[in-house]
């Protein structure tokens, strides 16, 4: 749901429940916070969080649940006073000396973790949507990408025969040539996949097609990785520029096809 | 109503007559064929065909070939050798389909659907109608242990059974008979690689091991072994054809890390070399066909290469290894040369002649409707003609007959000789980036006109590396700015290969310490005609050299632990004292401070 | 005695550790460092495929054309019109003026000619801030006309300027 | 032997062997190569005592050398370097601490002046007192700023004579005026520090009046200087179609064309506007930090309510000013914009797009501070337990908000995270790290705050007026409409049907209704509050000493964010000294790193923070005891003159 791992979050929510039911004290709610927070921010989304966002992220917390807790006399008092207890009162001795090794250890544990996790290659920032040239010349045929539409598009409503014929011969055309990446089911799974980095797009997604103008789609077809700007790495894109195998036509039926496979509309026009 | 009731009566009636034999056959309603269409029609006609013939717009470049429904043959079944499938076989392939073929699993279809689809499927073939052609699914055991004596015992049976013969000695899928499988259609069909279970197109587990042993695969080579072996022979065959395969994952990594050594690394050397290469870390890449530039390769051999690298203070040296059905050494090979385009479709296998020269590839040519697909751009057949009558006239006659064949008996390879020789490259940047600017890169696909690429590319022919520069597929010139020396050798359907380069260059990337350079990898295989752009390549990876001291966690444990503890008691100390102090104070906590007590 | 950090101390250790945070951020997000784009040197004796390279690394360094302006065969920043093949068109493009002259006057004086679709932006390559000399002209035309044709400037063509 | 007398010794010892030194080295240097055997053998041939070859040589040498010096040109030098650190950090460090005093000068007169006004008016003389102890600090920052604008001065002649000479070819008919405007300036601040309570009180404001205008003037006069640095020319529609040409106020060469558009320059507007309110909220937090020293210096309850009390116009004052700045930055940067797309991609994409993250942080915190410091000021009231429960859920929206904005666009990510994000922005993160995002996020930050100062102002207070309810009613009614509206528009753009140029200019209607709502409230505020009951007493001086570290801390943050800024605009302009027209050729011409950019600053701003705390000792001072001796004996002996 949104994204998030339901698995994590609703037994946080779950928590958080309890303590607003056994009506927690403050120092119980700021420790639920932080490591609450933690966890979301760690395990709550499907697709994680990097690290470095993680951190960003709990760092602002750690300053606002200080402020929190220093915000007023009595609610200092609230979070201080138990942890004074447990370091001054005798019979809290036993626990009190487990959190003294307990900690170290935690944070030799994490030197460890970070000193031993294995190696990866250098990341890199990539634009999933990289902006589109105003202007797009396909087989000397030159669209202003504001306004180019898919040409079949309107067959839907005048002429179902052509819209059909047009769509079968997407559909040749996908399966002659895209599924080995972009996959049967147009899920960006295709048999071939595993082997490329970025990942093919995925056409199931509601946040590629439908955000996208036909143009837009177009551009990418006909001019693959290599059209990239520099920000979309078409180094790394193994999408062919098809205008050198594909007529234009060709090209925006295939167009046509992949929208109607999805049951998508592409994004409207802007208003320019 | 009551007709609907006692209509209902007269069927179960009817059923109850015909059974047993009828109970299995169930073709469904009209309806849930009809629906079953609907979905067929969407997510199977484009590979299966609409006509359920096993011809679809996917056909001519998919290997293997999608199953053609109208003959009724299933390879993936629990029911015996040439008997029909069951529903629940159909359903386990439609739901997770044949893994490293182009047919996927489907997660998106409800199993309404998928049953829908069953039915539609069945209606293509009569034989589906034929209840002699049910069989009662084979009962699969539960799987023994795997023991040493239960794989000594299946080691036997391999040999005694002749599974090497296609498999291989080791089960690289390199037996003397891999090259000529040919499948019903007469089409050439691999022999399953067992040391890459995850490959296995029918599953990794050892129930699908010991399915596919039972009940064969239906229109392949691979027999069904139910009466040839007792069901605890077929039981420790399992164990051992498990125990060929190190995991049921291919765990492929993004990232070689290159291990110090103070050694030398002596190439000729082979023992010190296999030494110094033991400890090294090994990362497995995954290959992929070469789609988007022409010579394209929509069935590459090579799924997955295996990669290592180790550094001294002067030299850098890589290995790497991938599994190949035959050592083609004879041919020639270069990252330049040309394909023609017609060369891509697999499909001409199928009408090929098996004692053509040509061997699998016919001259045949595309289908018509494949001229017209490319245009203004296609080769004209003429030149097609002549250009492969020229390639497989003089290269069969010198090369097969020049050099002869170590691996293989005449007999076997006589039909296809080596044309071309099986060749691996390494690929580099040309030059790195600076290091503030790490995104970017040369295309991945040779490079491009203003980011060059070097190749370190071994024909196996001759076994000795050459360079290229490659500025696009279309640029590819040799350069002799750096020596790049290699070793190879092929040992029961492995290739290895050993490259060295010294870490400085003069026109290329060098290898600094500590340093991350993009590495990518290409594959030929002559059997499968792969050259110049015909390959199986990887996109970019990393290579990284390890710092030449490493540097134990010991001691930034100790000090970050040592350092908490130590705030730890300063905490503990500060606030026992103040407790002891008294009384004032401690309500108002550190907050107030000494200074501004409240008022 | 009552164990308590003196006011002053207490001060100088927030200033002194709030400005180390903040430059701990300023360390750990990506660093860069922009360097001004090398000095081009022209000599008499350059031929037009010297001219070519020279023109090439003008057009990406000092002149700024691909920084953020144009792009070749739609790699890059669009916001002006794409340079690939430009060459060629330059040719046609204005009756009346040769490949060159256009080519030329497009650089010397943008606004003169502004390719439809697209807005007037373009600031001469002649005057500051990117002030080219009229040889590094030369060579940026020069690349320019290599660009989908063959380039024919030297350093004695006539420019018109 | 008395300690004098050790020390004369050493002198003269010490003396004495640099002598002997010296004359012991020469005489060796002289007597290095000396061949006594062939010197007598030719004095013995020649019959006359001839100079050696070496002494030849160096004799020839030094007129050589001479003859050389006699005829070397006068060569003016381009640049001069100051060893180790550079001469570009030389002056960055000199020009941002002078430009620090500098703000802290021209903004506390402002305040200070309106201060006195509010006092004037309602006739409350603890407002007066508040204003005077404002302007205390005024004196000795003034020659703070002088001395480090001279030593600027020399620096810039010293390490870039060629430059600073163009500059001076520029404006040199702007420096006689700035001259008198500095005279001028000193005139008004001291007759209106030590006029204190000597003039009339209408004589004085006039005084303090004239104070600020004369100091915004010196301030426009500079900005000019600096402006023109980045845009030396205006931009007008010369050519009538409508679309604004770029009118340098130079020649090709450099040579000046129009005096009057180097000097009303494209970016000198909204430089200045930015600067003047960038400065009164830096003055508001330096003066709540000197506040808060003297608090927690204080050693009686009337000294702690006072500062207390002046820390917190301080920091009102700082707030206040902080809340429009950010809609003066965006000003800024779409001028800059429009002024030069390099510069504006420069700023915004390419270098220095990191840089906003960081700011983002400062800022967040900054935000984070103030309200803290307003929350635990509700500790000064009694009574006020109920309205701690609204903190938990302003501090929530705070930190959220702050979040949102620190969210980069594009994550630093290792391959396997970007792997699994299919991309390096995330799915669900990436809509945060667009501006759409960030504006909302700044437009719930100012609501929040003012939600705390609105908290704040009615601690201890309960309002008579007949239509409270319906009023306060109104007041939620307005700010939830605001809040919704900035978060509809914030949302909203992300919908599908809305394109992304359309998503920005949502900014617009997100900042009005905000500014709306801020009024509106404030507006409804005035009546509901006038003549309200006092339930609490409001106690100054009863607040929790990390409330004024809390003070320090924003006055810290703004100091560095003004350091921060600093770099950026300069930074800016790249390998030109004026953009397009004169080139750095020097080898500090390249950008430096963010990282070693952050070092200066923090250098920077230590070296301020020491010499604020000079200026705050020193006025301290005047607050102290008057001297007086120890003992009887001691005032006998020193007789009476120092009573006074």
């Amino acid at each position: 749901m949104y994204g998030l791992n339901l698995v994590v979050v609703l037994p946080l929510v779950a928590v958080a429940g309890v303590l607003v039911w056994r009506r927690a004290n403050t120092l119980t709610w700021l420790l639920f916070s932080l490591i609450g927070l933690w966890a979301f921010f760690k395990f709550g989304f499907i697709v994680p969080i990097p690290q470095s966002v993680a951190t960003i992220y709990l760092g602002i917390t750690g300053l606002a649940l200080v402020c929190y807790a220093s915000s007023s006399r009595e609610r200092l008092a609230e979070t201080v006073q138990p942890i004074v207890r447990l370091i001054v009162e005798p019979r809290y001795r036993l626990a009190l000396a487990g959190l003294l090794i307990a900690l170290p250890a935690l944070a030799a544990y994490n030197v460890y973790a970070d000193l031993t996790a294995p190696l990866e290659a250098p990341g890199f920032g990539r634009e999933i949507h990289p902006p589109p040239p105003t202007e797009l010349t396909v087989h000397d045929e030159t669209l202003d990408m504001a306004t180019a539409d898919n040409p079949y598009l309107h067959y839907h409503e005048d002429d179902p025969e052509a819209y059909e014929q047009h769509l079968e011969n997407g559909r040749r055309i996908y399966y002659e040539n895209c599924f080995w990446c972009h996959g049967d089911g147009m899920g960006g799974d295709g048999m071939f996949a595993h082997g490329l980095n970025p990942v093919p797009s995925n056409f199931n997604d509601v946040g590629t097609l439908p955000i996208l103008q036909s143009s837009y789609v177009h551009w990418r077809i006909a001019k693959g990785a290599p059209g990239l700007p520099a920000g979309g790495t078409p180094w790394d894109s193994a999408m062919p520029a098809w205008e050198k195998f594909l007529t234009t036509e060709e090209m925006w039926d295939v167009n046509l096809f992949i929208y109607d496979f999805n049951g998508y509309q592409p994004r409207a026009l802007g208003q320019h | 109503m009551t007709a609907c009731i006692r209509k209902g009566i007269a069927a179960a009636f009817a059923a109850l007559l015909v059974a047993p034999a009828a109970a299995q056959v169930d073709l469904g309603t009209e309806e849930q064929r009809a629906a079953g269409k609907v979905v067929y029609d969407k997510y199977c006609g484009q590979c299966h065909g609409d006509a359920g013939d096993g011809y679809g717009y996917a056909t001519p470049r998919v290997q293997p070939k999608p199953r053609d429904f109208t003959t009724g043959k299933y390879k993936f079944r629990t029911t015996p050798n040439g008997m029909l499938p069951s529903d629940d076989d159909l359903r386990r392939i439609i739901e997770i389909g044949a893994p490293y073929t182009s047919m996927p699993g489907w997660p998106n279809l409800t199993s309404t659907e998928i049953q829908n689809v069953i039915y539609y499927i069945k209606s293509f073939s009569p034989d589906f109608e034929n209840p002699d052609r049910y069989g009662e699914p084979i009962d699969i055991p539960r799987p023994l242990e795997s023991t040493a004596e239960s794989i000594a015992r299946g080691r036997v049976v391999y040999e005694e059974q002749g599974c090497a013969a296609c498999h291989g000695d080791v089960g690289r899928g390199d037996g003397p008979s891999a090259p000529t499988l040919v499948d019903d259609a007469g089409d050439h069909i691999r022999a399953a690689d067992l040391t890459q279970r995850w490959t296995y197109r029918g599953g990794p587990t050892k129930e699908d091991i010991y399915r596919t042993f039972s009940t064969g695969l239906n229109g392949t080579p691979m027999p069904s072994y139910a009466d040839s072996l007792e069901v605890e022979d077929r039981q420790h065959l399992v164990n051992y054809v498990y125990s060929l395969g190190e995991a049921d994952d291919p765990n492929y990594g993004t990232l070689i890390t290159a291990a110090w050594t103070e050694e030398a690394i002596d190439l000729q050397d082979t023992e010190a070399l296999d030494t110094l290469f033991e400890t090294a870390p090994m990362t497995r890449f995954p290959l992929i066909g070469q789609i988007t530039e022409p010579g394209r390769n929509f069935y590459p051999s090579a799924t997955s290469i295996e990669a290592q690298a180790v550094y001294n203070r002067g030299e850098i040296a890589f290995r790497v290894r991938w599994n190949d059905l035959r050592a083609d050494n004879t041919g020639r090979n270069n990252p330049s040369l040309e394909v023609p385009m017609w060369d891509e479709d697999n499909d001409i296998v199928a009408t090929g002649d098996e004692g053509d020269d040509g061997g699998f590839f016919g001259v045949e040519e595309a289908p018509a409707d494949d001229a017209g697909f490319f245009g203004v751009e296609e080769v004209e057949p003429q030149d097609d003609a002549s250009f492969f009558g020229v390639e497989t006239v003089d290269d069969s006659a010198d090369d097969f007959f020049g050099t002869g064949d170590d691996f293989f008996g005449a007999g076997e390879a006589a039909s296809d000789g080596a044309e071309f020789s099986d060749a691996v490259a390494l690929q580099f940047p040309a030059s790195l980036a600076p290091e503030d600017t790490p995104q970017l890169k040369p295309y991945f696909l040779l490079g491009d006109a203003q980011n060059p690429v070097d190749l370190w590319f071994v024909n196996l022919t001759y076994g000795v590396a050459d360079t290229f520069r490659g500025r696009g597929s279309e640029a590819i010139e040799p350069t002799e700015a750096d020596i790049v020396e290699a070793v190879t050798s092929y040992d029961q359907g492995e290739w290895t290969v050993t490259f060295k380069r010294r870490r400085a260059s003069r026109a290329g990337v060098s290898f600094a310490e500590q340093q991350y350079t993009p590495i990518a990898f290409s594959v030929w295989d002559g059997f499968n005609r792969e050259r110049g752009n015909k390959r199986a390549l990887s996109s970019w990876f990393y290579v990284y050299t390890e710092p030449s001291v490493q540097q134990t966690a010991t001691i930034p444990m100790l000090r970050a632990a040592l350092i908490v503890l130590a705030i730890e008691l300063l905490i503990v100390f500060l606030v026992r004292r103040r407790a002891r102090q008294g009384t004032a104070e401690e309500s108002a906590g550190g907050l107030t401070g000494t200074e501004a007590p409240a008022v | 005695m009552k164990l308590s950090v003196p006011m002053p101390v207490k001060m100088v250790l927030l200033v002194l550790g709030t400005t180390a945070f903040y430059m701990y951020l300023g360390q750990i997000v990506p660093q860069k460092e922009e360097h001004p784009p090398p000095p081009v040197l022209i000599s008499d004796d350059m031929t037009t495929e010297d001219l070519v390279e020279i023109g090439r690394e003008l057009a990406e360094g000092k002149g700024q054309c691909l920084a953020a302006c144009h792009n070749i065969g739609s790699s890059g920043p669009s916001r002006y019109p794409d340079l690939g093949g430009i060459g060629e068109r330059a040719a046609t493009t204005i009756e009346g003026l040769s490949d060159i002259e256009y080519l030329a006057q497009s650089l010397y004086e943008p606004s003169a000619y502004v390719v439809p679709g697209y807005e007037d932006g373009m600031q001469p390559m002649n005057e500051p801030p990117i002030s080219l000399s009229d040889d590094e002209i030369r060579a940026v035309v020069a690349w320019l006309q290599s660009l989908g044709s063959t380039p024919t400037v030297t350093l004695e063509t006539e420019l018109g300027y | 032997m008395s300690r004098n007398k050790i020390l004369f010794g050493i002198g003269v010892l010490a003396f004495v062997s640099v002598i002997v030194t010296v004359r012991l080295g020469g005489f060796l240097v002289d007597n290095e190569y000396r061949q006594p055997e062939r010197q007598v053998a030719v004095e013995e041939a020649t019959g006359e005592a001839e100079a050696t070859p070496r002494q030849q040589g160096i004799a020839d040498e030094q007129a050589a050398d001479e003859a050389e010096a006699r005829a070397r040109p006068y060569v003016e030098a381009e640049y001069r370097a100051v060893p180790f650190v550079g001469s570009r950090v030389t002056v960055w460090v000199l020009a941002q601490l002078h430009l620090l005093f500098a703000a802290f000068v021209l903004a506390v007169p402002i305040f200070a002046f309106i201060i006195e006004f509010i006092g004037y008016v309602t006739g409350e003389k603890r407002y007066d007192r508040l204003a005077y102890e404002f302007t205390k600090l005024l004196s000795v920052s003034f020659s703070m700023t002088a001395t480090f604008g001279a030593f600027l001065t020399f620096a810039l002649i010293i390490l870039y004579p060629k430059f600073t000479n163009y500059l001076m070819h520029i404006f040199s008919p702007t420096f006689l005026p700035y001259v008198l405007l500095f005279f001028l300036e000193a005139l008004f601040l001291y007759s209106y520090y030590y006029g204190w309570g000597k003039f009339g009180p209408k004589m004085h404001l006039f005084l303090g009046f004239m104070l600020n205008v004369v100091g915004t003037a010196i301030m426009f006069i500079a900005n000019a200087w600096l402006t023109f640095m980045m845009s030396p020319g205006k931009r007008e529609d010369v050519d009538g179609d409508g679309i604004p040409d770029f009118v340098s106020a130079v020649s090709e060469s450099g040579a000046l064309l129009s005096l009057r558009d180097a000097f009303f320059n494209f970016t000198w507007m909204p430089i200045n506007i930015h600067r003047i309110i960038a400065n009164v909220a830096f003055g508001g937090s330096i003066a709540a930090a000197y506040a808060a020293f003297r608090y927690l210096q204080a050693r009686n309850d009337e000294d702690r309510a006072h500062f207390d009390w002046m820390g917190y116009v301080g920091n009102f004052v700082a707030i206040i000013a902080f809340l429009p700045l950010p809609f003066a930055g965006y000003y800024l940067a779409a001028e800059i914009y429009a002024f030069s797309q390099t510069l504006g991609v420069q700023m915004m994409g390419g270098t220095f797009s990191w840089l906003f993250v960081l700011q983002a942080a400062l800022i967040g915190n900054l935000f984070l501070g103030a309200n803290y410091y307003l929350w635990l000021g509700m500790g000064r009231i009694e009574g006020t337990a109920h309205f701690h429960r609204f903190i938990k859920w302003l501090l929530i929206a705070i930190a959220l908000c702050f979040a949102v904005w620190a969210t980069p666009r594009y994550a630093i990510a290792s391959v396997s995270e970007i792997a699994a994000m299919g991309g390096s922005s995330h799915p669900q993160l990436s809509y945060l790290g667009q501006m759409s995002a960030k504006n909302t996020a700044v437009n719930i930050l100012i609501l929040s705050t003012y939600m705390s100062f609105l908290l704040y102002r009615r601690t201890g207070k309960t309002s008579i007026h007949p239509q409270r309810q319906l009023l306060a009613r109104t007041q939620v009614i307005i700010f939830a409409a605001a809040a919704a509206l900035v978060i509809f528009f914030g949302v909203f753009g992300y919908h599908q049907s809305v394109d992304a140029a359309t998503r920005i200019r949502f900014a617009i209607p997100q900042v009005y209704s905000v500014l709306a709502a801020m009024v509106a409230i404030t507006v409804i505020d005035l009546p509901l509050y006038r003549n309200a009951r006092q339930t609490g007493e409001t106690q100054w001086g009863r607040m929790p000493a990390v409330s004024q570290y809390a003070l320090i801390f924003i006055a810290l943050s703004f100091t560095w964010l003004m350091g921060l800024m600093g770099y950026v605009r300069s930074g800016l302009r790249q390998e030109w000294h004026v953009y397009g027209v004169v080139l750095d050729t020097s080898p500090d011409a390249y950008t430096p790193t963010l990282g070693f950019a952050t070092q200066i600053v923090s250098v920077t701003v230590l070296i301020f923070f020491g010499l604020i705390g000079v200026v705050f000792w020193l006025s301290s001072l005047s607050g102290k005891k008057a001297w007086e001796p120890k003992s009887a004996v001691e005032a006998d002996r020193l007789g009476e003159g120092h009573a006074a």
